[in-house]
Parts: structure tokens; C-alpha cells; sequence
């Protein structure tokens, strides 16, 4: 069975982990900030190359493949990184390197050396369908707005889909201050800060057109997907793991609080639903690597999967930390409030539910009803 | 909607109706509102308190305040159905009630129980016109759920008690003049006899009160540290030893008082739901969000003829039963379901509150539910509560018997 | 607070379920029986009067309100009567009695005898709509087909309305052996036998016309609905009761299973659900007994909760049950059944839901926005 | 959608496919499609084993059974892998594996690590062919969830042992040849330690087997009595007080098996929920019903890739963990859920299954979640399981310490 991560990735993992436990994300995180909350963090993963892990190794990156990056997103999740790492380092480089020989040296050096930081502009009923123009003099401009767009602060590059059908571009632009003019308060998630993008006078790039520029998107996007899934499963799995350790170490009624079946149950329906998660993850990987059409399934079913599985394991986790749970120093509240903001994003989980049963609907109408071989069949 | 008022209930609401009408603080109509759920729309909290005594004095001086309580406390000797009735007509006012909610419903019926006469007349009608506010002294580091096993010590000395040690999640602490306290007097007797209750002012010397910012980013709790603070001892509540009867009177009512006063979000969520979208469409058209709103409002009415239920039960001169607790675990999940259906709803809006108030309405809703299921007894406390005391199941095994100080604690605690 | 019965209802309850208590619901019942399928109980509650509980007393019966009702149908959800009393001594009579002055003094005397028994035929998506038409020679003839009509087998009447707006009749069909042709085999509930019921060449009587026929059917089904509230209510509190029982006999690792947290939640949330369901239940009782406008919304939010309740209940007490649960002589399937056949009957939850939701909307399309009283109000 | 395929499993898989197509019995396809939910469609049960021995011999004859048993005992020596990759392109006519399970996932494995060379000679190739069918006697009247706790006597004599008990919950035990039989033979040890197992062949003298009539109306289940019954010792399993060492092999074969092979309901629903009604319309039109299926069918590939990673396991030559018993959690719970959602969109239709083969296995599905959710470890012993073994919780105070006989009973026992 072709299902799980290499003994490879477990190491990339393990050494990722160090150094995203010295995370510093209870610092107040600064809103709408044009750098990443945690400065710091984002240095050192810089300097650890971690950055670069998908860009090019021409452009001085490592190269490595999707499997590695899904590595980041859970790892990113389970730190509760307060840095873009999975908007930029995992989404945008990964959709950047299906047109990689388009994309300009500088914005992969950019990406690799932390200066640059790019996020996807899905429409996910959120940005005002971006319009598209020639001028006289052959520039090309985009227009639309996305709204509350998270990492959007830091972004120096965004990505997006703009016109539809033969007409159709998968667009690079570059943003300038102006593009982000205001940051959003008391954002839900703390350490996904999130702001408007206007494109209106971006710098823009074309990097794909008509079908093929549908396609690139639609992977994009489904890959954006499977990254966040990674990034919820890592959560979800780091909630539990905190409940788990709490509930050993504080004693009620003379025992562990841990000892008593209610919490035992909540945390055992907690592992379920991580566990039912992990395994749609795994398989959106294979498909991710196999580069393969199921990857519209296997990236809904992942995301409803890992959404749910977050929102169980936060408020669960929450709820075994009793009182301290509830207290702005405990963690648990970040895992709570970024479940609630990554259940919705990218993509509200009914249209990813809808895609499913489209994609279901589909297979449905062309699959064969089962019948008894034909003779010939028989005799073949 | 008031099929069920008797008579003299339907006369006492126009009654009422017609003072909160003309006397109720309407100016502040919208910033009481977006207090709901715990925000804090008013500039400083100082402004809050004033506008809540404001109110609470102005229902003093009419007659309308406590109306359960004897006259010769500051009530009217009227009954719960009154009190509730009063609730209902104070709609959005009743969020006022806030920060005497500890000190009227559930220390007061304590103090009524346990105190001198004179004290009680001393102390009672402050707290019915709002001009003192009490805390409850109870929760600790290591006694939440198992409150039994505090720890903060008393220790008898010349005509009184010192007492040492430490509470937390104190709920007002740091705007209140009073406080009932419970200690542990004699870590020799076993858990729930070695508990004594006292009143203590909290500007004794020797009292820490620190606040503890929530989930939500405000500071309702505090943390109180207790260094060497004497007590006379005619301020202690009860029977040296007799601490967790008095406790269980304060909690009872505690746990009344949260079920029937709490909303769940059910109208913010029905007003989302009807406004339509960018497409024309609201989201309550949908067959998938109309079952869910039914499904909520038939809690909701379930939670409000609950209430009536123990109403009528009390105006029969019985005592409710442990199905009091139904309310609280049913509204503090309910909210919490609630305001993530609501910020689905509201999808890329939902992920900044930036100024917006229907959004933070849904933020503090989120917040509030998640508090709401551990504040005054967790979910797993009251389904305890409901299988022992409502269908007489047994109990756990207890590790938790002979001396307290035998009961094995945390390694590290 | 006028909620609640009242002592004296309360002491009906106490002898009706004593009669009941000794019912055989046991035997394997006549799936399509012309009879009751428990015949000796449905003698019993007609020895004892209790099938005249709301006939008028001039016709033999005892002329009681909504809420002995009320108590009758909670007793036989507890009791897992296998007889149409819900339907017949319930709905049908409460019907009838608003139209009492119509009603030929022989039905009424049958049915408070047993010999006749009602159902009422309400559209919730089962009934072909519907038809009437007068002939040459004045007389009235309906069709339509009503299917899997629970407790349709024994039933020898039947209440509908046919036709809408100024042209609606409410009309009291007569029924043969030929109406009901076709017995159900295999019912979901086995103790509420269904069938198919034809009303082609039944006799029929109109009992009102137009909006007054309208106004009089749809308060017949909130009724219904809430009697039907109260049957699930009494069989909800009922299978609660046998997992109680049985947790604290049944012994495993030495203890009471009832000792264990994660069954003494499942039940706590049993009870959760049946309190709410309760409430609810005597908040229509309030309603019906004021003949308020209230009863659409109250038998709606009723029918809601005591729904869930019983599927709650039925479903966590063959669970708290374990293996005994599961086999044919315990009762917890019997419940089981029954939770599911009522939830679906009469009218479908998304249907209540629907009205409910309406109700509200027109609710709140008429209230008057909260706002401080006018200056002449305040001088008022 | 075989992505997770190793080339090696993808030839298996093609020649697999090959060979079912040409020779299920296909003739029978309707019949067995009706059995997923304990359904009976055939005539007798005795015609629905033959067609389940016939198929069961077809793949034994082509090497195609017990794919992971040895050689020897009439397998094949492959891999778990190519086990569950037969299964999957075996689709509907998998459900003829039912009167085997027992056996040959359960038992066999049993008695290849406990059984003497000769016996597993002997009795491992007739399980293989399905010549032979075999049952589990464990559980008892007082001993279902806490199986440790089996009464069912085994008292020595000469040249073997007598049986005198009663066991209950047992499957097939009406058509099977053999049983492996738990029981106490030293009540004066600790309830774990005073265990001892055996096979036993059921026609020995003082066997006798009562069906049990399950909630759907079908027996599956048996009562079986056992008065006197010798059983040799050479027919004895693992060591005297042994027995609970032996029991968790079986059961840990068995809820693997369980969660691996058993269908939810999907299917069913996405067929229902797809035809239109009389209106025109689909349920599966509507945004809630999309829903429903959205996340029923996540579940349904979560624990599809869950056997996958578990089969992974097994490939790099480790055990699975605890996480195993997911798969009868999830899936008995989401059959139920499934099962009732179903009768809700089948309306009237719903209410009588009478010959109408959509409803009777909508019918079928409501009865089979609830069976499924206690029989071979009940939801709360999985989340036990998984609370304890796989997150490592501590298990609950134990009051069934010390010898057997003085373990507290029911009072009426």
C-alpha cells in the first residue's frame, strides 16, 4: 500500500518540529502587519531553508515534492505557527511550480529568502470577480477586490483566476502598499491575520491562458485544500495531545481527571475523527503525488474531513482544560478560534461538500452497472 | 404569548411592562445589546457598572428590584413567577442584571440561610439596590469541578480566623465590596467536613485581587490571594465543619439562576439567516438551514417552558428537582452550536470583527459558549448532577475518602 | 403558571396506567387486522370507558378536555399500546367534538363503544389529493388513496379534507372492507399496523364548508400532531426508565453497569432530551386548552422535540441494553421501531420544521421593532 | 482509483478481477446484494449457506481463499494486502464470506498460534474450503462487555475436562462443526487469571443450541448449554489459566475483521437520495440532504484509506495499534445514522417494507446499526479501548480485584 509518508518525510518532520516548538506565537500578534506576527520564526525558517522547500533547486530552493509540503502544513498546524507558511510555502509556491518556467528567477529567490510571500485569491464567494483588460500599450491589468484575505498583510504576490472559459488567465500580481490598504481588526484567527486585497494598479503577470489556465487553477486550488487539511489535522492533533497530557497531570476527586470515562470519550471521539481525517489527508497525498484526477475528491473529502476533526478536537481539548481552557494564556483558545476561521477558509465547507456530491453525481452517471460477464467474456 | 399566565400574572405584567416602558435606560439600548454574550461595548467598564446601578437603583426606589426578597431586606416578598415575569418584560435591559447576578441570586439566598439578623439587614438591601456588589469565593487552582477540595485555609485564632491561600475564576472580584468565602478549617476530617463558609470584606488587609483575561480577551475572573486575613468570627456562615451545606445552597441556586437567564443566540442567528445575500437569496430559504433553525428554536422554547415548569413547581411550595441543571447544559452547547453555525453563515465576513457589531455579536457568541460550558458547574458535572440526583444511578467509585490530607493529589502539585 | 396538569388529570393518568401496565404488547400482532391488534385491551379500555374519554357525555361518553387527552396519549406511548387509541380515542374524537353538533350520535356512541374507530387522513405527501364531487341525485362521493396509513387496518372512519379555499370540504368518510384493500406486510412499528385506504365509493358526510372546513382541519392536525407529541413523550420516558432499570441490575467488572460515567451520561442526555420534549408538550397543552391561535407553533415545536427525544431514548436504551437490547423478546426494538415510525408520522420532520420556521418569519414580519416609548407615552 | 496500489498489487488486482468475473455466481447477484444487512433473501438459511460453501469451495479449488494463511493449512502465504485487494474486487459477492468470518478471521488465527501441528493439520484446510464452519462460545448471560468475567465451569477428569455452563450471543453456532469454549477453571484465582480455553466439537454429548430471535426478526445468535460435555485435553488452547491470553488474540483478530468489512450504507442512501420523486425533484437537489451525503461519504473513505494505512502497517511488519477499532465505531454508528436519514426520505413508504426490496433494506440497516453498535465490543468498550491503549488515559478504580468468587454480583444472580 502506497498510503503514508516516508521514512524521508519523518525525518524532514521531526527536525521541522524542533525548531517550530521554540514558536513564540503568544506574543499579541500584529494585526494587519505587513511582516509575519512572528518575526522571529519566520527568520529562522528562512534560514533553515524551510522556505524553499518546494522552489526550485536552480532558484535555490530544495525542490522536494507535495509529500514534503503536506510535512509543513501539519507541522505549521500543529505549532500554531503564526507565519504564512502555508498560504505561501506550501499553496503558492506548489501552484508557482506547475508553470515554474514562466515564474521569474527573483520571485523564487524571493520565496526561498522569506522576502517574498505570496497567497491565493480563490473566489470563494469573497472577491468580486476579477475583471481582466489590455491596455493600448499591451499592459495588462486586473481589477476585484478580495475581502479579509488570510495572510493577506504580508503577501507581497497573489495569484488568481481572472475571466472564464477560452478567456480565461491565471495571473501573477505584484502587490504594492496600496493593494492592502486596510488591516482588519480582532481578526478571529490570532495568528492568521487577514486583510482586503484590491488589485486595482498591481503589477501583473500572465502565466497561463483559456483551458490550461483553468486547470492549473483548479490543482491549485485543490492542493491549497489538501494543505490546509494538513494544517487542521496538525492542529487537531496538537489539541488533543494537550488535552491528553492536561487530563494526566490534573487530579479531581482524588484521580487523574483523565481516569474518568466522560473525558476519556470526549478525547477517544476526539482521536476518532483525527484518525478518520488522517486517512482522507494520506490519500489526497497519494493522489497529490500521483499527480491524478482524483485529486478533486480526495482534496473534499480531506478538507470536510480535517475541518470537522479540528472543530472537535479544539472545542474537546478546550472543554478538558476545564477553567485554564478558557483563559487567554492557555493555547486553547488559538486552536479554537482557528478552527471556527480555517473551517471556512479557503472555501466554505458547503460549496467543498457540493463539489463532492457533484463529483460523486458525475462518477455515478458514468459508472457501469455490474452485470454477469457476456459470454464471449466468459470464453476469453 | 402569555397563555400561561394566570390571572394576577397577566395584571403584574401590564404592570410591569407599562414602569420599564417609561423608566428603562433606553439611551444605552444599542451598546446593552451587544452585551449579550460578554462584549463590552461601553468605553470603560466603570461606565458599564454605573449605567447597571443606575438601573438597578431605579428599580430599588419603584419597588421592582428583588422582588423574591422580604420587604424588610429590600424586596417585596412576591414570588419567583413575579421575578421572572419581570425578566421577560425588561427584555434587553435584563442584561443589566450582569454584575449582581452573584451577589442577588446566588450569595444573598445564602446570606438570608446562614447570617445574623442583623447582618442581613445590613447587608441585604445594599445589594438589592445595587450600591455593593458580592463575590463568591469558591473555585480554586486545584478545586474546580471538585470544589470540596479547596485548600485556602482557616485557621482559628483570637476572636476570629486567619485565612491563607488562594481562589481563582472569582467572577467580579475586583468591583465588589464583599465576598462569602470557603475554606478548610480541618485538613484532618474527611473532604467534605473539614469546609467552613465565611463573609470576608474584600478590603481586609491581606486580600490580592488579579485580574484573569479570557478566552474572549476580557476579565471578568480574577484570581484572589489571601495573606494572613483575618475574619471575625461572626461572619462565618453556618457550623464550623458545615461549609459544604452552605456551599450547596449557593450552588443550587447558582445553577437556577445561569439556566434561566442565559440566551442561547437564537434571535441573532434568525436575523442573519433572513438577510439576503449578494445573489438576492437568504440563507434561511434553504431546506438544510430552516431544519436547523427549527431545531434550535424548539430548544429554545424548550429552555423557556422549562423555567415555567420550575415556576409552577415552586408556586406548588415544592422544590425543583435536579432538572434545573437541563438548562445551563443545554443553553451553554446550544450557543456554542449556535455561533459556529452563525460564522459559517457569515463566511469571509465572520474572520475579522473589525467594527463590524453583527459580526462580534457572533465572536463573542463563540467565545461565551465555550466559557458557559465550564462556568458554574462543566457539562460533565451536570449530566453527574442529572444521572445521580434525577434517575438515582450510582455513583463513581471514590478515590477520595478518610482525611483529606490522605487524598492523593497531583506529583506535582 | 398555568403549565402542567392538574391533579386531577394526574390521577386519571395513575388508573389508566395501572389498565395498561397489563397490556400484551408482547403478542405478534395481526399486521392488517380488521381488530386492534391487542383485542382483550382495546375491551378493557372501552369496559372502563376510557375510548368515551372526550365524547360528549350526552352520547354516552365522559365529555373530558385536550388535556386528558394529553394524558391518554402519553400513556400509551409509555405502555406500547397496541391499539389505535392515539388515533381514534385522540385525534379523531378531538376533531369530531368541534364539530360536535354534525356528528350522527351513532358514531359517536361507537367509538366511545370500540366498535368504531377513526383515523384521520392528513396530506403530509402520502395522500393523493384528494377529490369530491356531488351527484345528479345530490349524493357526495370522494376518491384519493391515502397510503400506509398507520392504524388505517382497524380503522372503520375516516376525517378529511378535500378541496381548498371557498370549495374545501371537511368531510367524514364511512369506510368497507373494501377501502382498505391491501394489509402492509412487514410495518416498521408492529404495533401500529398500516395500509393502503381507497376511499372510492366510501360513504361520506360533509361536516363543514370553506374557510370554516380549513380553519377546523388544520387545528385537527396540530392537535394530532400533539398528541402524537405526547405518545413519543410517554415512550420516550418509558425506554429511559428500562435502561435505568436495567443498568442498575445488570452488573459488569464487578459493578452496576448504571455506575459507569459513559452510561450515566447517555442516559443523563436522555433525560435532557425528554425534559425539553416535556416542556414543550405541556406548552401545547396550555395552547390547546385556551383554543389560542398559539397551538400551530406550540404542536410544531412539541412534535420537533419529542421527536428527537424518542429517537434519543429509543436508540440510547437498546444501547445501555447491550445484547438484550438487540433481540426480539426485550422491548427496546419495539421502541426502536416506533421512535422511527413516528417520526415520519404524521407529517414529515422537514414539513414541521418548514411551517415552523414559517410561522416565525411571519412572526416577525408583523413586531413592532423595540424602540423607547413615545414623549406622549411618557407623559401617559 | 487504485492510486495506492504498489505494482505488484495492481497485477494481483487485474488477475483477481479476472478470475471473479468469470466464475461468481452471478445468477444469485440479487439475492446476495440483499444480504448486506443480515437480510435472509434466500429461500431457506440452508440454501443460502450452500451458495456460500459453493463459492467459498470455487476459490479454495483456484487458490484463491485464506490468501494469508500458510500453504500448508490452505492458504496462500500472501500478504493482508492482496486479503483485502481480493475483497474489494470481489464487491457484492463478499458478502458470502459471512458464515466464515467467524472461523476463519477469528478463530483460525487462534488456532494457528495455540493448536497442535496435527490439529492445525487437520482442521485448517476444511475452515479454508468452508467444508467446515466454526463458532467463538465467549460470551455468557453474565459476561458480554467484561468477558473476562465467563463463569462457565471446566472442571478437570480423567484424560480431559467436563463443561457445565451456558454460553449466549453465539453466531452460527446451529451450523457450525466445532467451537473454541472460554472458560473458568479456577474461580479461586483472579478473575484473569483463572481462564482456560478449548475447542469443542458441538455434537459432543450434552451441546445444546437454542436460536436466538434478534431484533429484526432473523436468528443469527444462539443460547448454547452445556451440561457435562467432556473435551479431551490435547483439545486444550494455550495453558490452564491461560485463557484470557488466548481470548485477546481472537478478539483482536476480530474487531479488525469487523471494522474492515462491513458496509455502511452509502450506497444505499446515494441511490435513494438520487431518484426523483413525484414532484420531479431529487432529495440529493436539496443543499442540507448534500450535505448529509457529503459527510457520510468522508467517513466512508476515511475508513476505506484506514484499512489502507493499517494494511501499510502490516507491510513494514508492524502490528496495528489500538486505532484499529475506528472502523466498528464509526462505521455501526454511521449505518444507524444512514439507516434512519434513509426511512426519513422514504417518507410513508418507509413505514412497511412489504415486498418492496429499497425499503426492506433501509428496514434491514436501521436493525443491523443497532446490532452492530454492541455485538463483537460495544461503542463504549471501543472508546475505552482507544481512551486506554492508543492515548494511554488510565483505566477506571477496578472493583473486580481478588479471587473471582467474591467479585460483587447483581443481587439477584
Amino acid at each position: 500500500m502506497n498510503l503514508g509518508f516516508t521514512a524521508e518525510h519523518e525525518s524532514l518532520r521531526s527536525e521541522l518540529r524542533k525548531l517550530l516548538a521554540r514558536a513564540e506565537h503568544h506574543l499579541p500578534p500584529g494585526a494587519g502587519a505587513a511582516e509575519p506576527a512572528d518575526a522571529a520564526l519566520w527568520q529562522a525558517l528562512t534560514d533553515s531553508g524551510w522556505l524553499g522547500t518546494a522552489v526550485p533547486e536552480a532558484h535555490g530552493g530544495s525542490g522536494l515534492d507535495g509529500a514534503a509540503l503536506c510535512v509543513l502544513a501539519e507541522e505549521a498546524g500543529r505549532a500554531l505557527a503564526a507565519v504564512p507558511l502555508v498560504a505561501s510555502a506550501c499553496a503558492f509556491v506548489h501552484a508557482l511550480r506547475a508553470v515554474a518556467e514562466v515564474v521569474p528567477a527573483a520571485l523564487w529567490q524571493g520565496l526561498a529568502a522569506g522576502s517574498a510571500r505570496g497567497v491565493l485569491l480563490a473566489d470563494d464567494g469573497w472577491i468580486m470577480t476579477p475583471e481582466i483588460s489590455v491596455q493600448a500599450n499591451g499592459e495588462i491589468r486586473v481589477a476585484g477586490r478580495a475581502q479579509f484575505v488570510p495572510d493577506g498583510p504580508s503577501a507581497t504576490h497573489a495569484l488568481l483566476l481572472a475571466g472564464s472559459g477560452d478567456a480565461a488567465a491565471l495571473v501573477l500580481a505584484t502587490l504594492a502598499p496600496a493593494n492592502q490598504p486596510e488591516p482588519a481588526a480582532q481578526p478571529l484567527d490570532l495568528l492568521h491575520p487577514c486583510c482586503d486585497i484590491d488589485l486595482a494598479g498591481a503589477a501583473v503577470q500572465l502565466l497561463a491562458r483559456g483551458r490550461a489556465a483553468q486547470a492549473l487553477w483548479s490543482r491549485a486550488v485543490d492542493a491549497q485544500a489538501l494543505f490546509v487539511a494538513f494544517e487542521q489535522l496538525g492542529g487537531a492533533d496538537a489539541a488533543l495531545d494537550a488535552a491528553r497530557r492536561y487530563s494526566l497531570q490534573r487530579y479531581a476527586f482524588g484521580r487523574p481527571v483523565g481516569s474518568f470515562q466522560a473525558l476519556k470519550h470526549l478525547m477517544a471521539d476526539m482521536l476518532v475523527a483525527i484518525d478518520l481525517a488522517r486517512s482522507n489527508c494520506l490519500f489526497g497525498l497519494a493522489a497529490l503525488a500521483a499527480g491524478d484526477d482524483a485529486l478533486g475528491e480526495a482534496a473534499a473529502v480531506a478538507r470536510i474531513s480535517a475541518t470537522e476533526a479540528f472543530r472537535i478536537a479544539a472545542a474537546g481539548s478546550t472543554q478538558v482544560h476545564g477553567a485554564l481552557g478558557v483563559t487567554w494564556e492557555a493555547d486553547c483558545h488559538l486552536f479554537y478560534r482557528r478552527a471556527q476561521a480555517l473551517a471556512g477558509s479557503p472555501g466554505a465547507q458547503w460549496r467543498w461538500k457540493d463539489r463532492l456530491v457533484q463529483l460523486l453525481q458525475q462518477r455515478a452517471a458514468l459508472a457501469p452497472v455490474l452485470t454477469a460477464p457476456e459470454p464471449t467474456a466468459i470464453n476469453g | 404569548m402569555n397563555l400561561t399566565d394566570l390571572p394576577r400574572h397577566a395584571a403584574f405584567r401590564l404592570e410591569a411592562r407599562a414602569w420599564i416602558r417609561r423608566h428603562a435606560p433606553w439611551d444605552e439600548l444599542a451598546r446593552i445589546r451587544r452585551m449579550r454574550f460578554a462584549g463590552q461595548p461601553f468605553e470603560t467598564e466603570h461606565r458599564w457598572l454605573e449605567v447597571a446601578r443606575q438601573w438597578q437603583a431605579a428599580k430599588f426606589e419603584a419597588g421592582w428590584a428583588c422582588l423574591v426578597w422580604p420587604v424588610a431586606y429590600g424586596g417585596r416578598g412576591l414570588s419567583a413567577t413575579e421575578n421572572v415575569i419581570f425578566q421577560e418584560e425588561e427584555g434587553p435591559f435584563a442584561e443589566l442584571f450582569g454584575p449582581f447576578m452573584i451577589g442577588q441570586g446566588f450569595v444573598a439566598p445564602t446570606l438570608m440561610a446562614y447570617a445574623s439578623e442583623a447582618h442581613k439587614r445590613r447587608f441585604l438591601p445594599p445589594l438589592a439596590s445595587g450600591a455593593s456588589i458580592w463575590c463568591q469565593l469558591f473555585s480554586e487552582p486545584g478545586a474546580g469541578s471538585d470544589l470540596a477540595g479547596v485548600r485556602l485555609r482557616a485557621t482559628p485564632c483570637e476572636g476570629g480566623w486567619r485565612l491563607n491561600g488562594q481562589k481563582v475564576w472569582t467572577s467580579g472580584a475586583h468591583h465588589s465590596s464583599h465576598g462569602i468565602v470557603l475554606t478548610r478549617s480541618d485538613p484532618d476530617a474527611p473532604k467534605h467536613r473539614g469546609l467552613t463558609m465565611f463573609f470576608v470584606d474584600m478590603k481586609s488587609p491581606g486580600i490580592t485581587v488579579r485580574p484573569i483575561r479570557q478566552l474572549s480577551g476580557i476579565s471578568h475572573f480574577n484570581e484572589v490571594f489571601f495573606d494572613d486575613v483575618f475574619v471575625p468570627d461572626d461572619q462565618r456562615l453556618g457550623e464550623v465543619g458545615g461549609g459544604w451545606q452552605v456551599a450547596l445552597t449557593t450552588l443550587s441556586n447558582e445553577r437556577m439562576t445561569l439556566g434561566a437567564s442565559t440566551p442561547v443566540g437564537f434571535d441573532e442567528l434568525f436575523e442573519l439567516a433572513r438577510k439576503p445575500g449578494a445573489d438576492g437569496a437568504a440563507p434561511i430559504d434553504e431546506r438544510g438551514v430552516r431544519e436547523r433553525i427549527a431545531e434550535w428554536y424548539a430548544k429554545v422554547t424548550g429552555l423557556r417552558y422549562g423555567v415555567y415548569r420550575i415556576l409552577a413547581t415552586l408556586e406548588r411550595g415544592e422544590r425543583p428537582g435536579p432538572e434545573v441543571a437541563v438548562g445551563k447544559l443545554v443553553g451553554a452547547r446550544t450557543t456554542q452550536d449556535i455561533a459556529a453555525f452563525g460564522l459559517d453563515l457569515l463566511g469571509a465576513r465572520g474572520r475579522a470583527a473589525a467594527g463590524d457589531d453583527e459580526v462580534s455579536q457572533f465572536h463573542e457568541m463563540f467565545c461565551f459558549g465555550a466559557i458557559h460550558r465550564i462556568e458554574g458547574g462543566t457539562d460533565e458535572v451536570l449530566r453527574n448532577i442529572l444521572a445521580e440526583r434525577a434517575l438515582g444511578l450510582p455513583p463513581e467509585p471514590r478515590a477520595d475518602k478518610g482525611p483529606f490530607r490522605d487524598i492523593p493529589m497531583a506529583p506535582n502539585a
